[in-house]
């Protein structure tokens, strides 16, 4: 078992004739994933990477029985593209691109819960369970197979901390970029959930940043919900102070969402907070 | 993006909101009519205007003349006041306050609305704030707003004012993208008229592409971001000296901390994204050459990314910009053995580990290396 | 509310749909400057007009006045053309069909669409037909429309025209609360322009109050059934000579049922509601007896309608209208015991249930009461 | 148990202070529902018999512990209520109002799914569940506990039907009148589902009418799903045609919609339909 994506799970990739949309299919095929099909108005019948094109998401739902999407488009479209994947059955739906309106992503993430249907991201990286399947961008050499779960709503650094976690021997159950965007699908206290639920996951990296309150959540509901080891990076100590929504922004956010408060409530939680990325490596080692 | 208060309001005029009459002036021979008595408002793209001196009344055509010439050219919080705005002066019985604005945790658009408007609404008490969110696929319906009024404890006459201008207030909200919609003070006049004496709007500047007439705005930006802004790179100027630039903005912070972390201090904030498009690379190095660094800290972790793409744009805008400021990079990526080399070749520091980089930055800078 | 063509087409117009140029009148001498060559369309609120001869072309002025002249005043299945409506001929290379409607099942709007358009759209193959539900929380989606043209086969340039007139059809379909918005034919001119051939718009009775404007528009009903309409009673005239009242839709429709079984037939469907007003029923008395029955079968079961009240109104319209026609009543309810002896008082026949009152009608017709 | 309705479940009469609202609000406490508050905008603090009444339902939730609403409020205001029940958390709406557009329905009740609510009408005479609970306008007499579950699509004839029963001594489960108008929050479908799964239910009675789809669908389900004896009535077997919607209603409803498709569906199914609403009694002395 794993989170979200198996080696079962029958991807279909949304903007597969675009060059993002072909790189990364070749690179999930490469890393066992089961592209099952593209989709791409008007280019219906060709083929990418030897994967069959359809026009629509049902196409592909209904020839090839795709059951989760990976989404390329770009954001002027993706809220389209995310609801045809949704209202074709899918029910895991990864949204790659950037960028988009957050007015979209207002509409179509509670839409999501109207069909039951899983959405990470917009502006992630994808999710990955090594040795078995990825549905992202992240370079697929640094995971290896474990049993630490991660959460993070960056990318790159995400990488960088997985990359130390594997070279100390810290293999990953999977790791969910949920996204760095003010709205997401799936935030850091539901990707908890998701983690705490799954037996091959032992412990939790979660990877946070200033801005929001997703952190402080998380470790209210690690401290009252999560009985596996959580260890914690967050960016951003040195920031300048992210924009404020005004002084709507305040109230909403209070004396939440800078660097001091997050690894507070972290530590409050009993949440081992890294100084540095490669840390993390360290404090698993401790759990 | 963000407005200015004459352009807020007329945009939520458009939306059939009341603000008062006003008119606008970069220089004070472009005052001829402004309604009179008036208020005359610096416009700049911060708060505190009031405090720092940027409102005050005028009662004749020659007092606003006077004020329009003190006011232009003001510093207010680093921001010069290149318009003023002239407006209608309101027989104010009472100040509320209104605003939209998103819920992250929840996920959906906030309301909030106040009795005791015309101060930092931060600093009211909670009880004293009616917040309810608004679901975006069923909208705001008359029950919020009924709900609204009765705890600001409006009559009828003001409550049905009231609630006309929040609906058209999230109509506005939406159709316009906003980040925010905040009317601070929503004004109760003595004739009993309700009015948005203020207007502050925030536009999403990822949907600029559906809002073109707005993608020329003002903005609260340096020279230099304004730059970055149009070459749509991410870029922001900070108060130290190392120029920090790396791909991803988790990254690109942390890579700040540690720099922190190991004595020294960012001087600029840009997130390179996963591009590795040499030109690219080169326009982001430009920029941050023009930013004066002391040392340029650049790190790149991209699994995906070609690494001697990148370094091979680093060397040319080092050429471009006959720079000869210090640069500390790491790089890891696709060929980043051959982008070592590149950039060994001309003369910069090549790091293994990101703490590594930092430390070897802040050595640089002291002229340790 | 039924719209007549014309009508139809003025409010698809106002959404940005493309409708032929085109002038209306009443008689023939109306006619001034109609789009020639042109089709003179007969406009009634029923379908087939074309077979019946309710559609002809005419080339020049003189023709048009000819052939109104003849359209004017024809029976169409029952319905009088009143009004004639002289419209832009198109050059017609296609016939597509458009509509939207609402699937009581799905409880969601649902889109048909077909590339065999002009005919009688339930006569075309299921698989020549695109059918998509339209969720209302969400709304219409570009995907939806791209389907849509790419199952009918359409160009591009083509397929554009038809998705921005499905997006509009959709607008309006929602904003006008209409329960049929159809486009047949949805035609595509030789010159590569689609254009709405005809238009059928049905808006929802219950959402008058939100369209005043439409409230007077000429419907498909009888004299009676109009002055029903606007007596807010639900009434409808049938080709049997009983005239049947009842509360509630399905107990009268049962009533119907049971009085058939019997051997009667009814020439009334009269839903009361839930009225014990003695007004109230009056009125609907007074309209049964316009209807001109020769027996009258009355059916109340009302736990909470006052059974006496009712029977209060029976009398005074019996009155009123110096009716003798016979009037067999079951009715129960509350001070069930009194409405029986006002009825039998008036003379008339209280029966126990429902079948044994349509018993007695049956045999009170037949003279054998 | 019963369906839906029970004698703990605590009402909530939305508009109680109207004509309508305040006469059944009198009905329902009589046959002993909890009806524990009303609310009407405006008229907070004041009473109707004997039940406080809220300015909101929201405080009816937050000071009394509603669980569920009844709606009286005029048509143009029904879709405002209706969600401001289910914001306030109420998972049991019932709408006696009738003549509401249905593009307010048509956006209520899928709302009413994405909260997890029940809705019942609109345009209906409610649930009773004799000698525990009443939330609707039928009259309390004719009622009385026993093992039968009914669903009826109409008012009085559902009156006629449950007072056959009663006298013939087919006592009720739950009635529940799904109303009248096209577009309903819970079908006949739906309502058999729920008393398929009550135990209290061992035979149930479908009254149902000519228009739309949902007796052919019900008897389909029945067929499958349902082993409890079903009996049913149809009305309108010499209505007239009912107004149909264009041609392209006639795509939708296909042969389907006239009371003789739906009492072929009934018989197919195995279901005896009655001939006279009385014959409903008869038939269930034959289960």
């Amino acid at each position: 078992m794993a989170v979200l994506l198996t080696k079962h799970s029958r991807v279909v990739v949304q903007g597969i004739t675009g060059h993002q949309g072909q790189f990364h299919t070749r690179a999930m095929l490469d890393f066992g994933t089961k592209v099952v099909a593209g989709s791409s108005p008007g280019k219906g019948g060709s083929k990418v990477e030897g994967v069959p094109v359809f026009d629509s998401v049902q196409q592909a739902v209904d020839k090839k029985r795709a059951n989760a999407s990976i989404i390329f488009v770009p954001a002027p479209y993706t809220k389209d593209a995310a609801i045809e994947a949704m209202e074709a059955g899918l029910k895991l739906v990864v949204i790659i691109t950037e960028r988009i309106p957050f007015h979209d992503t207002l509409e179509f993430i509670p839409y999501a819960r109207t069909k039951g249907a899983v959405v990470i991201g917009p502006n992630c990286p994808g999710i990955i369970t090594p040795a078995e399947a990825k549905m992202g961008i992240m370079p697929s050499h640094i995971f290896k197979p474990g049993d630490c779960g991660v959460i993070s709503r960056s990318g790159t650094l995400t990488y960088e901390i997985v990359n130390a976690m594997t070279q100390g021997g810290f293999g990953q159950s999977t790791c969910v970029g949920i996204g760095g965007d003010p709205i997401i699908g799936t935030n850091t206290l539901e990707a908890l959930e998701l983690f705490q639920a799954d037996r091959k996951t032992k412990r939790i990296v979660v990877v946070g940043e200033i801005g929001g309150t997703a952190e402080e959540e998380a470790a209210a509901y690690i401290h009252k919900n999560v009985t596996k080891p959580v260890v914690a990076y967050v960016a951003g100590r040195t920031a300048p102070p992210g924009k404020r929504m005004g002084h709507a922004g305040a109230i909403i956010q209070g004396n939440m969402g800078t660097a001091e408060s997050k690894v507070k409530a972290f530590n409050d939680a009993g949440v081992p907070v890294a100084e540095y990325p490669v840390d993390i490596a360290k404090l698993l080692g401790q759990t | 993006m963000k407005f200015l208060e004459y352009k807020a309001k007329a945009i939520f005029a458009k939306y059939g909101i009341p603000v008062p009459r006003g008119v606008v002036a970069a220089r004070p021979e472009e005052i001829h009519d402004p309604p009179l008595p008036c208020m005359v408002k610096a416009q700049v793209l911060v708060g505190g205007r009031g405090k720092a001196g940027g409102i005050k009344p005028a009662a004749t055509i020659e007092e606003a003349h006077a004020i329009a010439s003190q006011i232009l050219g003001m510093d207010i919080k680093g921001y010069k006041v290149k318009t003023v705005y002239l407006e209608q002066r309101l027989d104010i019985e009472k100040e509320l306050y209104l605003s939209f604005t998103i819920d992250r945790s929840a996920r959906e658009p906030l309301l909030i609305a106040s009795a005791m408007g015309g101060m930092e609404i931060e600093t009211v008490p909670h009880d004293q704030l009616f917040m309810q969110h608004i679901p975006t696929l069923i909208g705001i319906q008359p029950y919020v707003l009924r709900s609204m009024t009765k705890r600001l404890g409006l009559a009828d006459h003001l409550g049905e004012q009231v609630e006309d201008i929040a609906r058209k207030a999230y109509a506005l909200f939406r159709k316009e993208d906003a980040e925010l919609v905040e009317i601070n003070p929503l004004v109760v006049t003595k004739g009993g008229k309700v009015i948005a004496g203020d207007a502050k709007l925030v536009v999403d500047d990822n949907a600029e592409y559906r809002h073109l007439e707005y993608a020329k705005l003002d903005q609260d930006r340096t020279a230099l971001e304004e730059e970055a802004h149009e070459k749509g790179i991410t870029f922001i100027q900070l108060d130290g000296d190392i120029g920090v630039i790396a791909n991803g903005a988790g990254l690109t912070m942390a890579t700040l901390d540690v720099l922190n972390l190991k004595g020294g201090k960012g001087g600029t904030f840009l997130d390179l994204g996963g591009t590795d498009d040499p030109d690219k690379v080169a326009q982001a190095f430009e920029l941050l050459i023009k930013a004066k660094p002391s040392v340029i800290l650049l790190n790149i972790f991209g699994g995906i990314t070609k690494a001697d793409t990148v370094a091979l744009g680093v060397k040319k805008a080092l050429e471009v910009m006959h720079a000869d400021v210090p640069v500390v990079a790491r790089i890891k990526g696709v060929n980043e053995d051959a982008a070592k080399q590149i950039l060994r070749d001309i003369g910069m520091h090549p790091a293994e580990t990101m703490e590594e980089a930092a430390e070897l930055a802040v050595q640089v800078k002291r002229g340790g290396v």
